[in-house]
Order: C-alpha cells, then structure tokens, then sequence
C-alpha cells in the first residue's frame, strides 16, 4: 500500500544534500512528518583496509575520513597510538599539530559559510569564502605538500618542520581572512532574511543533546560547554588561551553564532602558536616505519573537530597491524538519528539548512 | 392552451410520471425525462417574452409571462437541465431510487421556470419555496441526513424564505398589490427606511440561495453531496435564481439615492469572494473545492450586478452565464471521475490524464475560463468587472477581486493537478473514459466556453436585451453577434478579443509544430514512474505525487484570516440557541394557564407590533 | 589512610563496590578498563549514568578476536566532572553472538548497534531498527569480521585494470617516458 | 575532402561549438573529490567562464563528474543518473580510484574499473585531483566534443547489453527501469 | 495583404529584438554576479551558446503530452504579451498589438506562461516539480496584489488602462509616472522583486530545496525553449515599467539604457540576499509594498 504522504528524495543526486547521503522525507504539504536518512553511498570499508595495512601505510586513509577536515582524524589517531605506546610528542611537534588544526578548521569554517549560505540561496558569501579559503589550502600546500589531503600529523609528532618565511605568510593569511570575515558576517548575519529563516529553525533541546550525543557546535549552540579541547587538552591547547562559544537556543541561529565567534578564535590561536612556536624537535623519531609495531593495548584519541569531538578507538594486539580502528566521527549520532527527529514538523525549504548547519559529513559516518 | 401553462404542467406532471414510470418500466425512465426536457426546451423557446398570463387565485391578481431578464437565466435553466439531464442518464445508472430522483430533479427545473415566469411576489414565494424542497430532497438522496448537512441547508433555506414572507407582507400592506409591475412603479413612493428593509429582507431570502456570506455555510456541503449531475444545475442554475432576485431587488427596488445598499452589498460579495476562494484553496476534495469555488464565482456576479454601472451589469450578467456555464462542466468532470475512479478526494487519485483524456480536455477549457486567462470567456467576464469597477472608482474593491481570482489560481491548478496530473499509478491503470452520453454535455459546454472568449456576442445579446429591461442602454456598437469582438470600457480603452485569439493561437501553434517537429525522431516518453527522484529507485509504497496540504505555505501566510470559520459561529450561536431554548423551557411547565397567559401575550405584542410598524 | 588516591582510582574503587566480581584497571591518566560480563553491561552504564555522572556516551565499538573465538563489546563513556573515559569492556561468544539491547539509556546507542549488528552480525534481542544500515543487497559474511577476506571477494566480483599490481615501482617507467633522470633523492626512497 | 566521411560539415561545427563551451555538469558529490568541485567553481578557478555550470538535475545535465570511487551503493545511483542523462553526454572519471581503484583497490564495496560500467570519456588522475587538473579535464574533454569524439553514450548504447552484464555482476538486486535514453 | 506582411515581419523583428536583448541581460546578469563575487564570469554571450546547445540536443523525454505543451505556453504567453506592448514611443515599427489590449489585460496574459508551464511541470509527476509549482504560485499571489495596486492607482489617476494611454501622459506632462507617483512605483518595485524571482524570492526554482522545482524534468529542447521564453518575458516586463513608470522610449538605445538601469535592481537586490521560505516571501509582499499600493491609491483618488 503507498505511502498517504508524499515521499521525496532528499539525495544522494540533490544540490540540497551535504555530501552522498540521502534522506527521505515524508511530506504534507512542504511540512516533514517523517524523515529516514540513508547512509553508506561512501562506505570504503576503511576500518577494515586498516586491518590490512601496517601502522604507517594507515596515515593515508585516516585523512580520508572526513573531506573537509582531514587533519582531526590523522590527530586523534596519533593520539590513541601515543596513550597505547606511551610515546612522548616534542613540544614543537604540538605546537605545530595545533597549528595545522587550527588552520583546517579555519578552511573549514570557511567551507561552511559556504555551505549554510548556498543551502539558504546566498551564493555571493559561498564563493568569496571558498575562494579565499585557497589561501588556507595554499599554506597547506606549503607545509604538507598536500591541498586537501596532509598526511602530514604522525604518531610522535608531524611530517616536517615548517618551510622558511612560514610564519610570516601565516600571519599575513591571517590578517586578510580576519578582514574578509567581516565581510561574509555583514552578508549573512546582519540580513534580516538570514535571521528570520534560521531564528526557530531546527531547535535541538538539551536534553536530546545530551541524549543523541550531540557533540560540537551544535552542543555549544544549545548552551552547554564542552569542547575536548578544554576539558581533555590535547597537544598544545593547555598553553593557548582562547574561549569555547557558548550560546542559547538550540537553532541554525545559534549554532551559526558559536561557528562566528569561533572561528575569531582559531585566529587568534594560529597567531599565539606562531608567536610561542617552541625551537627544538619536531617529530620523536620511530624505528623503521614499515617493521614498526606497537604493544598489545587500547585506546580511545579523541580530538576537537570543527563539527565536534573526533574520536579513534584503536586496539592492537602487538603486531605491525592494528587489530581494530574504530572512528566515531561528530556527525555519526546526529547526521542520523537525531537528523531524523529533529527534522519532523520542519520546513522543506529548512531542510538542507539544518543540515548544514548541523555539519552532517556523510564519509565520516560510513568510512 | 397558454404555453406558459403548458410549459408547467409539462414540467410537473412529467414529474409525477417518471416517478411512477419508474415504478412500472424503469427501461424508458431515461428516454423520457430527456425527450421531456428537450420537448420542456422546445417549449420554451417558442414561448417568447411577450407572452402573458393573468389570473385570480383567492382574489390575489397573479401574472405570469417571461421578462427578457427572466428569459436570460430561463436559457441558462433549460440549456443546463437538458444537458445535465442527459449527463445524468449515465451517471446515475445503477442507482436505487431513481424515480425520486428525477422526479426531484424536474420539479426544480419547473419550479425555477415558475420562479422566473412570475410576474407576482406570490407566484414567485410559491415556486421559490417548490424549489427550495426538492433541491432539499435531491441533497438527503445519497442517504440518511449525515452530519445534518440537509438540515442545514433547510434552515437556511427558511430563514430566507421567511424574509421573503415578510418582505412580500410588507410591500403589500404600503402598495396593496403583489403584482412586480405595481410594486416596482411605487416602490419609491414608500418611505425610503421601509425600502431599505424590505430591500435587505429580500436580498437575505436570495443571498441564501446564492451563497453570499455570511449566508453560505450550507452550500459546500448542499453542493458537494448532491449527486454531481443535479450540484451541475445546483450550482450552475439554482444558484442564479439567487443571483436573478439580487438583480430584481438592486436594479428596481433600490433608489439611486441607497447607493450605500450597492456598496455594502458589493463589498459583502468581496468578501464571499475572497474568503471562499481561500477557502476553496485549502480543499482537498474536488467537489467541496468547487463548491466554495461557486460561492465565489457568485461573489463576482453580484459584485458586478451591484456596481449599478452599464459594464458592470454586464459583467454581472456575463459572467452569470458563463458560470453556469463551466462550473457545471466542472461539476460534471468532477462527476465523471466519481463515477469512474469512485472518490473525489484528490489526496487519493492522480494521474488520470491518460485515463480520461476528454474529461481532462473539457476539465481543462473550463478551468481556463473560470480562471479568466485569455482567450476564453472567463476573460470578457473579468475584464469587464474590472474596467467596470475600476472606471466607476470601486478601487478597492477592485483589489478585492483581483486577489480573489488570482488566489483562484491556486485552485483552478488544484483541480487540474490533483485529479489528472502527477503520477500515474497502476491503481488507476483499469480506470476507462466517461460513457458517450457524459462527456457530449461537458463538450458542448466547453465548446461555449471558447466560442464566447472571442465572439461573446452571442451571450451578450440577450444579456443586453436584459439590461434594457433593467435601464441600462446598449452601448457596444455591433450589427451581429458575429462582429462583436471588441469591448471598450468608458474611458475608451478597449481589449480586441479577435486579435487575443489570433495571436495566442498563432504563436501557441508555431510553438507547438516547432518543438514537435524538432528532433521528432529521438523524442520519447517515458512513464512518470521514471523521473529524477535524485538519482533513487522509486519503491512500490512511495507516494510520489505532491497530494495533502496542496498550499501549505500560502495556508500558512493567510492563516489569520482562516483561524476561525463562519462555521463556528453559527455553532457558537447554535449552542447559545439551545441554551435560551432550555431557559424558555421552563416557561413551559405543563400548566395550560401558562400557555395561555404566553399566546396572549404574544398575540397583544404583535398588534402593537403590527399596528406600530406595519399598520394593518 | 595517608595515600591520597587519584580521580581514576577513585572511580575504581566505587565501581568495585557497586559490583561484585568487577575487574577495573587503571591503565592511564584518564582512561579506566572495566571488564565486565555480558549480563552486567547494563546495570553498570546505568550506574554510572545515575550515580556517578557518566552522562555523555562516547562510543561503542566491536572487537574480533578471531583467534579465542570471541567479540569484545566496548563500551565508551565520559563523565564531564572527572574527566575519566570509562571503557566498559565484555566479551562475546563468537558462534551466534548476542547482547542486550541498551539504546534506552542513551539513544545514540541505537546507531552503533546497527551499525555491529550488520558489520559483525551481532544480535540485539529486541532492538527496532531498519535492517540496512551502510550496505546494501549485501548477502555475503559480515564484511567487518575477520574472516571476511576483502581482496578474495574484490577478485571475485571487480574488474581489474591490467597492469595493476602491488609495491610495482613506476617511477623509473615515468622517467623513461618523459625522458627525465630520477632525480637523487628519489633514489634514496626506493625500495630496491 | 568531400569523400572524407569523418569531416565535420559547417552545423556539425556549430553544433560542436555549441556542446563544448556549454557544458552543464550534474551536482553529484559520488565521492571525496566533490571537495575540489567547489574551489573550482568559484573565484580562483572559476570554471564558469569555461561555460561550466551546475544543473539540478539529470533531466537538464550534459555532463557526469564522477568524483571518487564509487561504492556499489552508489554505483546503481550513478547508472541510474546515467542513464536518465539525455544525449550527448559525457562523463569525466575523477581521481585515481575511477581509473584502477586507487587507495581502494582491495576494498570490498568500491569498484575499481569504471569504465566497465559506464563510458568514460576523459579520466583525470590524482588523489585528490587539483582545480588547475580538473580543469585541463574539461579542456581535454572540449578537445575531444570538437573533435566529435567524445561519443561515449554512442557506445553504452550500442553496448548496452555488455554493460548491463557488466553491471549485474556488482549490483545483485536490479530493480532498475531498462533504458530508455 | 500588404499590411498583414508588415505586421507579421513586425512582430518578427520585435521577437528578435526581445530574444537578443533578453539573451544578452541574462549574460549581464551572469557577468555581473561572477564580478562582484570576484570571478571572471563567463562570456557575456554565454546564454546564446547555452540555448543553441540546449536546442541541438538529440534525445529529448516527456511523460505526456501536457509536458510536451508546457514550454510552449510559456512562450506563447511571452510572445503575445510582447505584442501587446509597446517597445518605442514612436514610429511604425514594433508596434504591433499595442492598441488591442490594454493593461488588465496584460496582468492576465502574464500569468497564463506560468499557469501553462505548471501543467507541463505537474504532468511529469515529479514531486520537485509540484512543489515547486505550489511555491510559485502562492508566490504570484502574494506580488500580484501590490503589482495591481500600483496599476490602479496610476489608472484612477490618469483615467486610462491602455499602456499608450500612459506614455501619452508621459509625453504630454513631461513627467515619468514615477516621479508622478511615487509610491506607485515603489510597490510596483517591490512587486517586480517577486516577478523576477531572483532572490530573496527565488524560492520556485530553489536547487537546495526542491531541486530546480518545475523545470527538474525538463531537458534538451524544452528547457532551450523555456529559456528563450525566460529572456523574451524578462525582456516583456523590462519593457512593461520603462513604458509605464520610465516614459517609454523613443529609440533603441534609451530603450536598452532604461531597462538596464532598471533590471539591476533585481540582479543587485539579488546578490546580497539569501532566500525566503514562501510564507516569508507572501508575508513580505503583504507588508510594505501593500502599503505603498494603498497609499498610492489614496494619492490617485483624491
């Protein structure tokens, strides 16, 4: 028997849909009463690819985990190696994690304003963003040799240490990024049609926060402070001095006002790295890479991601393999689930806004 | 034999004969009450308009004979009756009680020929109350009187025909005749508060008829139960006879000095209009749709008739023609799926337009006419209501009725998309085109509707005839019908429907042989289950044609003004009712001193009463 | 009592008393083991819900250990207090595997057990939830096991392009191409 | 030159003029590589001044990014897409896993060799690939339209049968509708 | 027969006219956008390679007949509005229907491109496209009403409804309507918004919700044609205000400066804005531009 109501596609094929994914919306009249979102158009088995790789050879997948920031998973990994193996990181090896952390949720907050706007019909803002987001990618591509994909944080520290004139180009990106969101802010907060259009929409409660695990900005936007970066510091975060943006209301409203005000922050971050970069050893030098192994032992690494906690649960069993690595990415409770309730007695139009501004990354809920 | 005579008695006593040919040969039942109507039709239009009946009943002097006003909506009557007579061969095979029916039937197409033939306030009640009945009987057929939707309509029906009642008392205690001729020639003699009372008794007695709010809450219901083939003539005629005495009230009882009874009036049809087509917007079903759609389209008639300029009348009138004309096609469409599909909820169907390809086509030019776009009738109508109201100054009535028709848009797409477009499903893949016998009467119709989008002259004709008899002198210059093609509002600014015609058509042809003929080899169709569904299998359960809450947005964004339905009203006061009922209750306590005491004092309220206002 | 004990010994020691028979282990700063039996798992995340502020869900997560035959649950959570990652760990029969359904104390337990359910075949008696998750017209073993050989199935079922073959060195066919010498460094990366 | 069956005559030259300066490229992210899609679209790349553009839908497409591997999931998505694209149509294979797998050559639910499933007609290599390669990929592919070469839905059409087994080898439930141009 | 010939290449070179000067705002439009947002922009041509393109396609699928048939009311609804109105103040030339119709018949032949064009989008049985269509036209209520209103406003005031009747005002007084009455103009701006559907009212064709609405079936030479009637109806309305509020034109060149002055009012107002929900977008019209309409009635009649 069909459906009474009207069944529409959310995806995978839709311009509205962040990434491959598909939800499948039960409409009356363009008021959702049921939406079931399908996953696994990305699935690449890279748990399992892990499985059959040595230690080393994993760096080049896990960046793969989420496209738009792959430096989160190469850090929380590292981390969840470093607790089994009990390996120690140089002072400048943190320092210089922190900055490739901070540039890539720089580059992707900017990828975001992108997004949140396209998905609300802004473009102008979309295509100033990402086209100064290559400057980011530049610096990227300076450091790590990579645009998108670094490979460039290991297990005892990072790749390499940074070119000569690094920091000066860091500092001048900054500045001009710093002036240009100004821009996109005046565009896209201070529109009063921006304000009607996310003011009430997509409302998480803080009970369902805490109860979908809601991670992130989103968890931020509902008025509760955690940040992994505060309350379990990593790296060189415990030296930095910079704020979590916490705000009221739950809606695309105030998760786009955490997003503002952080991404300020990240500045402000790159800039007292660059200024308190420490001189010394950037990587504590493994054995031979392809005989490395690792004692038997796990760990749970989780990270700070710009959509929220990342987090690798590893296991080893003593050999040159990982025995299991086991993401959990921030959008894997609430691109799903939560996605599905919220987004009942919602608006067609607001759909693919709530989505974005929940940072829904499919390939990281799949791998 | 007066014609006039004979024309009833036709009427009535066929009546009486299908009902008990029905009983013995229901074989011929069919083929009589059509030769009947079409012999009624015959009739009727050698009868003429000079033709007159005088007679005593009771020492009450009585006329009959049509008016050329009266003979204009007596075409619309007979024409529709025949066709939806025809219709209903079809449409009501297989039913029970179709003696009842068809006699029902036949009485009110007689009684609304008595309506319009007589020349006297109580030849008139009479034949109005005949109506009035079995239209009431022929909406309780379907059943039992669920919801009370019958009742409802009756009540409203007697609170009209009892101002009438009053109305016609009054006028007889100033003039002393019920005769219209002597009621119209000293009308104005009488003192000008009485006027406008017995003015606005009357007007209520028609307003329930046609459905003018806050009389209408009856007719979504009244219309959307009925059998279709009768809502046809319902709606598309019975509801004129409302429209008819709103003509004979505004046009002969009214002095020009009341000119604030033509406002009041106008904007009440503004209002009808516009929250019936909301309201017609927010339905789902097809036929309680065009039920609020009727309510509307009468809105414009009256608004037109009531803006007392040469224009506006004959917008009025044209557009009271025309109404009739494409609202019983519709009703007849809407019918024809019935029967075929058997719903009308268009949460529940789509995607007929394979299925009924000529329903669809007759649905379509029916459609486009009551959504006045050019080049069908329902364009002359409108633009002439808007050049009416526009140069006589109504400039903000004329904004009421733009954002009523164009929020009948929404409708009018509504009912196109919801029955006939969107998916095909398999559900409806057995579904066959309406029998012969029903789709020839919505063709015909259709085919007035077109015709009258380029040549209205034919409609406009005898509508100008009427208006002459209403006072107002011809001023479209024409020698036939067939010339008629240019309509020019009094600042001079005209619309040439020939070369609209020519143009569209032309164009849309060009168009047309163009794009087919372009890359004609690898064009294809595909079956509507193939579309891009973002790049997912369609599955069997998914619904994927846009049913429920058709217009949720534009719901929402006029939900203040439909939070709370005229409806509502009537059952608050319903409810109130009951509770003065219960306290008059205790009045009547069994004691039959009591009652006595209560009749005289009534008794000695309406002498004072009566001798106070009405002088008897 | 001079010892002053740490935050995780402390939770420790609460979880032992809660629970009889309950293995804990501190193994780092942060990170506590409970090894716990299958029928346990519910009552001690609840406990440490209620009682011990255990309020966030991390993670849930499946082991294979193919050679004792086992599944190991793992059980993530995080208290925002103490800090701590609370991992409460059980071990699963590997022939026909099932575990009490928990996706009434956090919901977001619902996605990762259908995500163990069809990655390792693990039952949850009386869990709602779509069968298909990430996979689709899937009818061979559950592909996380370790059982499962990928590359036999990507041999079975895939195309592959000729000329592809493992730990292949191009680069000197690049040069002989282009006409260009390796140049140095490179040399000192290759494998030979 | 007047036998030459192979010249292009003066509409086939406009015509071709015509399909690759507009070039009207379905919004479909198959994989990672969509992540380059929107830095090439916008103002440092801009491929809109190469009469590159987006469509909504595969009704009004011309051009098919696959961007990534292709899990089977989405495999029968891209078909399907494919196959609901109106001629001519080309497709541009994105990254190392559309060539030979890639990263992923032993991953169960990725295919490695696309063109066995849908005609390829210009591959750009890398993982992931630059805006600066993804359009010297529209260049090539401009090349080949002007040249009257880029004829893969000639081909899928022609083998269509060959494709389809090739098809039914990955995706085991096919409740697909047949092809219909 | 002489006549009929001139007509008939009349309307020719007006519909040529239309198309190349529609074509080439709709490649400024483009231009413009890609220059503010810091790009190059494709050639100011591009649309002309886009439709050729679209018309050279070889397959082409419609689920019906009424899908075959709904581009072709939107073209005949443009071309017979382009009739209808006059592109030059003077001279022989382009004047074809002007004087069979006048502006409440204009207002309904506007609609009926849409009205077509939806049953062509409801037949493919797409729910993107129905949806989209429910959105335009609630849309269309909500800017009619303001768009009349301005209309009413300049017809009480200067007691004609044809559209010559109101250049000839124009030329008599001196004065453009839009200085005559300035509160007309605004609503009618204000409306001009929504006929535009650029955003913030963009909400029909929305790619993020509904996927390119009515059109996401069409392809090939269907959407060629609704693109070509796109930039001749763009052209209609251009040429519809410059008449009315701008004083006509009285060559080629004031006609083209006067409707691009005026169409970078949407294409600016675009740029900078996101997009309403549809109730937002009725809302809207129902507010200020309401206002104004009411206001300029009030300053017509007395």
């Amino acid at each position: 028997m069909r459906e009474k109501s009207t069944t529409l596609y959310l995806g995978p094929q839709h311009p509205g849909i962040t990434g491959n994914m598909m939800v499948k919306l039960q409409l009356e009249g363009d008021t959702i009463v049921k939406a079931t979102t399908h996953v696994g158009y990305l699935h690449r088995a890279f748990e399992k690819l892990i499985e059959r790789r040595n230690w080393m050879q994993s760096t080049t997948i896990l960046c793969r985990f989420c496209v738009p920031e792959p430096d989160p998973p190469e850090a929380a990994f590292a981390l969840a190696v470093e607790q089994i193996e009990g390996r120690e990181v140089p002072e400048r090896g943190k320092y210089l994690r922190s900055l490739v952390l901070e540039l890539a949720r720089i580059q992707s907050f900017m990828l975001w304003y992108a997004g949140q706007n396209g998905s609300a019909g802004l473009y102008t803002v979309g295509q100033w963003s990402v086209g100064d987001r290559n400057y980011v990618l530049d610096l990227f591509e300076e450091l790590t040799g990579g645009r998108i994909y670094h490979m460039y944080i290991w297990p005892g520290g990072v790749r390499r240490d940074i070119p000569e004139g690094f920091e000066d180009k860091v500092l001048h990106t900054m500045d001009y990024i710093e002036k240009r969101i100004d821009d996109y802010d005046r565009m896209m907060f201070d529109s009063a049609i921006f304000q009607k259009r996310a003011q009430g929409v997509g409302i998480i409660s803080k009970e369902k926060a805490m109860e979908w695990g809601v991670v992130g900005a989103p968890l931020r936007g509902c008025g509760i402070g955690h940040d992994v970066r505060k309350d379990n510091p990593y790296d060189a975060y415990d030296k930095l001095d910079f704020q979590m943006g916490i705000f009221d209301g739950g809606d695309v409203w105030a998760r786009a006002k955490v997003r503002q005000f952080e991404i300020r922050q990240s500045i402000s971050m790159v800039r007292q790295i660059i200024q308190n970069l420490p001189k010394g050893d950037y990587l504590n030098k493994m054995p031979n890479p392809m005989k490395w192994t690792i004692p038997a032992g796990s760990a749970y690494g989780k990270v700070e991601s710009v959509r929220g906690e990342f987090g690798f649960h590893v296991v080893s069993d003593g050999s040159d393999k990982p025995r299991r690595v086991h993401a959990r990415g921030p959008a894997y409770a609430h691109g799903i689930s939560l996605l599905e309730d919220i987004l009942v007695g919602e608006n067609l139009a607001d759909v693919s806004f709530i989505m974005n501004s929940l940072g829904v990354c499919p390939p990281e809920i799949e791998r | 034999m007066n014609s006039l005579i004979l024309l009833l008695i036709l009427m009535f006593g066929g009546a009486l004969f299908a009902f008990i040919l029905n009983k013995f040969v229901p074989a011929l039942r069919d083929i009589f009450v059509v030769l009947l109507m079409l012999g009624v039709s015959y009739l009727f239009f050698s009868t003429g308009i000079s033709n007159r009946l005088n007679f005593d009943v009771l020492g009450i002097h009585m006329q009959w004979g049509f008016t050329s006003a009266s003979y204009l909506f007596g075409i619309i009557v007979v024409v529709l009756g025949s066709l939806a007579l025809i219709y209903s061969t079809a449409y009501m095979k297989g039913k029970d009680r179709l003696g009842y029916f068809y006699m029902n039937f036949l009485f009110s197409i007689g009684a609304m020929l008595g309506i319009l033939m007589s020349r006297d306030l109580i030849s008139l009640f009479f034949f109005w109350e005949i109506m009035t009945w079995s239209s009431y009987f022929i909406v309780i057929y379907s059943g039992n009187d669920v919801d009370r939707r019958g009742l409802k309509y009756m009540i409203f029906s007697a609170i009209g025909a009892y101002s009438m009642l009053m109305a016609i008392v009054i006028v007889n205690s100033f003039i002393g005749s019920f005769l219209l001729e002597d009621v119209f020639a000293s009308i104005f003699a009488i003192g000008s508060g009485y006027q406008i009372a017995i003015a606005i008794l009357l007007m209520i007695g028609f307003g329930v008829k046609s459905a003018m709010m806050p009389l209408h809450v009856w007719a979504p219901r009244a219309y959307s139960e009925s059998p279709m083939s009768y809502t046809a003539v319902f709606s598309g005629a019975l509801s004129k006879m409302g429209v008819f005495g709103f003509a004979l009230v505004l046009f002969n009882l009214v002095s020009t000095q009341n000119w604030l009874i033509n406002e009041v009036v106008a904007w009440l049809a503004a209002i009808t209009s516009v929250l019936a087509t909301f309201y017609a917007v927010i339905q789902s079903d097809a036929k309680k749709l065009l039920a609020y759609s009727s309510i509307a389209q009468i809105g414009y008639i009256i608004i037109g008739l009531a803006s007392n300029t040469y224009l506006g009348v004959m917008a009025g009138l044209f557009l009271a023609v025309l109404h009739a004309v494409f609202k019983s096609t519709l009703f007849m469409a809407v019918g024809a799926v019935e029967r075929q599909v058997g719903t009308t909820d268009m949460t529940k169907i789509s995607g007929l337009i394979r299925r009924m390809p000529w329903t669809f086509v007759a649905t379509l030019i029916s459609i486009i006419a009551l959504a006045g776009l050019p080049p069908l009738g329902g364009f002359v109508g409108k633009w002439m209501l808007y050049e009416a109201l526009i140069t006589s100054g109504h400039y903000y009535l004329v904004i009421m009725v733009f954002l009523s028709s164009t929020a009948a848009f929404l409708y009018s797409y509504r009912i196109l998309f919801g029955m006939f477009l969107g998916q095909e499903e398999p559900e409806f893949a057995h579904v066959k085109e309406a029998p012969l016998s029903m789709l020839i009467p919505m063709l015909i119709l259709s085919g007035i509707s077109v015709l009258s989008g380029s040549h209205p002259g034919f409609i406009l004709e005898p509508i100008q005839s009427a208006m002459a008899s209403f006072g107002f002198q011809s001023n479209l210059p024409h020698e036939s019908w067939w010339e008629l093609t240019v309509l020019f509002n009094t600042w001079g600014d005209k619309v040439a429907l020939v070369n609209v015609l020519t143009s569209i058509v032309g164009v849309f042809l060009i168009a047309l042989a163009f794009i087919t003929i372009k890359g004609y080899k690898n064009q294809r169709y595909v079956t509507t289950k193939d579309i891009s569904s973002s790049g997912e299998i369609i599955q069997p359960e998914d619904n994927m044609t846009f049913q429920i809450d058709f217009y949720k947005p534009f719901e929402r964004a006029i939900w203040p003004l439909l939070k709370r339905k005229i409806d509502d009203y009537y059952t608050d006061f319903g409810k109130g009712l009951e509770a003065l009922f219960d306290f008059v209750r205790r009045f009547y306590n069994g004691n039959g001193q009591f009652y006595a005491i209560y009749v005289m004092a009534f008794l000695a309220l309406l002498l004072i009463a009566g001798t106070k206002y009405f002088g008897f | 009592m001079g010892t002053t004990y740490s935050k995780e010994e402390i939770l420790a020691q609460q979880l032992q008393t809660a629970f009889e028979h309950l293995i804990t282990e501190v193994v780092r700063k942060d990170t506590v083991f409970a090894f716990a039996t299958k029928e346990q798992v519910s009552s001690i995340l609840l406990y440490a819900k209620e009682k011990l502020g255990y309020i966030s869900f991390v993670h849930l997560s499946c082991v294979d250990w193919l050679e004792s035959g086992e599944f190991e649950l793992v059980y993530i959570i995080w208290s925002p207090e103490t800090k701590i990652n609370l991992f409460v760990k059980t071990r699963l029969d590997r022939e026909n595997p099932s575990m009490e359904n928990t996706d009434m104390i956090w919901r977001q337990i619902n996605t990762y057990q259908r995500e163990i359910r069809e990655m390792f075949g693990v039952e949850f008696p009386g869990f709602v939830g779509e069968k298909e998750f990430i996979l689709e017209d899937w009818e061979d073993a559950p592909p996380m096991r370790r059982d499962f050989d990928t590359l036999e199935y990507v041999n079975d079922t895939f195309f592959e392009r000729e000329g592809r073959e493992d730990k292949q060195d191009v680069r000197e066919r690049i040069a002989k191409r282009s006409g260009e010498e390796i140049p140095d460094f490179a040399k000192k990366y290759s494998r030979e | 030159m007047y036998n030459d069956k192979n010249a292009q005559t003066i509409v086939d030259y406009i015509q071709n003029f015509t399909r690759k300066n507009s070039l009207f490229m379905l919004a479909y992210g198959t994989g990672c590589g969509a992540i380059e899609l929107p830095a090439t679209l916008t103002s440092r790349y801009d491929a809109e001044r190469l009469g590159v553009r987006g469509a909504a839908t595969p009704r009004q497409a011309d051009l098919l990014l696959i961007t990534g591997y292709l899990s089977t999931k989405t495999l029968k998505r891209v078909i399907r897409v494919y196959e609901q694209m109106q001629d001519p149509k080309y497709v541009i294979g994105f990254g190392s896993c559309t060539i030979n797998g890639g990263m992923y050559w032993d991953s169960y639910n990725t295919i490695k060799l696309l063109d066995k499933y849908i005609p390829v007609d210009v591959y750009i290599n890398g993982c992931m690939p630059r805006p600066e390669s993804v359009i010297s990929g529209f260049q090539e592919l401009k090349r080949l339209i002007a040249a009257g070469k880029a004829d893969g839905a000639k081909k899928y059409k022609e083998n269509l049968e060959w494709y389809r087994e090739n098809q039914k080898k990955v995706l085991k439930n096919w409740p697909l509708v047949e092809y219909n141009w | 027969m002489n006549t009929i010939l001139i007509q008939i290449l009349g309307a020719l070179a007006t519909i040529l006219l239309a198309f190349i000067v529609g074509m080439f705002y709709g490649g400024a439009h483009r231009k413009v956008i890609a220059r503010i947002q810091n790009r190059v922009g494709p050639p100011i041509y591009q649309n002309f390679i886009d439709v050729l393109k679209l018309y050279s396609k070889e397959t082409s699928i419609n689920h019906g007949v009424m899908q075959h048939m709904g581009p072709v009311f939107a073209i005949t609804a443009s071309i017979t509005s382009l009739m209808f109105v006059p592109i030059l103040t003077d001279g022989n030339w382009f004047s074809n229907l002007n004087f069979s119709g006048d502006l409440v018949f204009l207002v309904y032949m506007m609609v009926f491109g849409s009205l077509g064009m939806a049953l062509g989008a409801g037949q493919t049985g797409n729910p993107n496209s129905a949806i989209g269509v429910t959105r335009g036209l609630s849309q269309m209520v909500g800017y009619e009403i303001p768009f009349v209103m301005a209309m009413v406003a300049l017809m009480t005031q200067f007691h004609t409804t044809s559209i010559t009747g109101m250049i000839a005002v124009q030329q008599q007084s001196g004065t453009w309507l839009m200085f005559s009455n300035p509160f007309a103009f605004m609503a009618a701006i204000m409306a001009m918004l929504g006929m535009f559907s650029y955003a913030p009212f963009d909400i029909v064709t929305a790619p993020a919700e509904v996927s390119s609405g009515p059109i996401s079936e069409f392809g090939g030479k269907y959407l060629g044609m609704m693109m070509t009637s796109g930039s001749i109806f763009a052209f209609v309305k251009l040429a519809l205000f410059v008449d009315i509020f701008m004083g006509g034109a009285s060559n080629l060149v004031v006609l083209v400066i006067k409707t691009f002055a005026l169409y970078m009012i949407p294409v600016l107002y675009g740029v900078i804005s996101p997009r309403y929900r549809t109730e937002q977008a009725i809302t809207y019209f129902w507010k200020w531009p309401l206002f104004f309409g009411f206001i300029a009635i009030l300053y017509a009649a007395f």
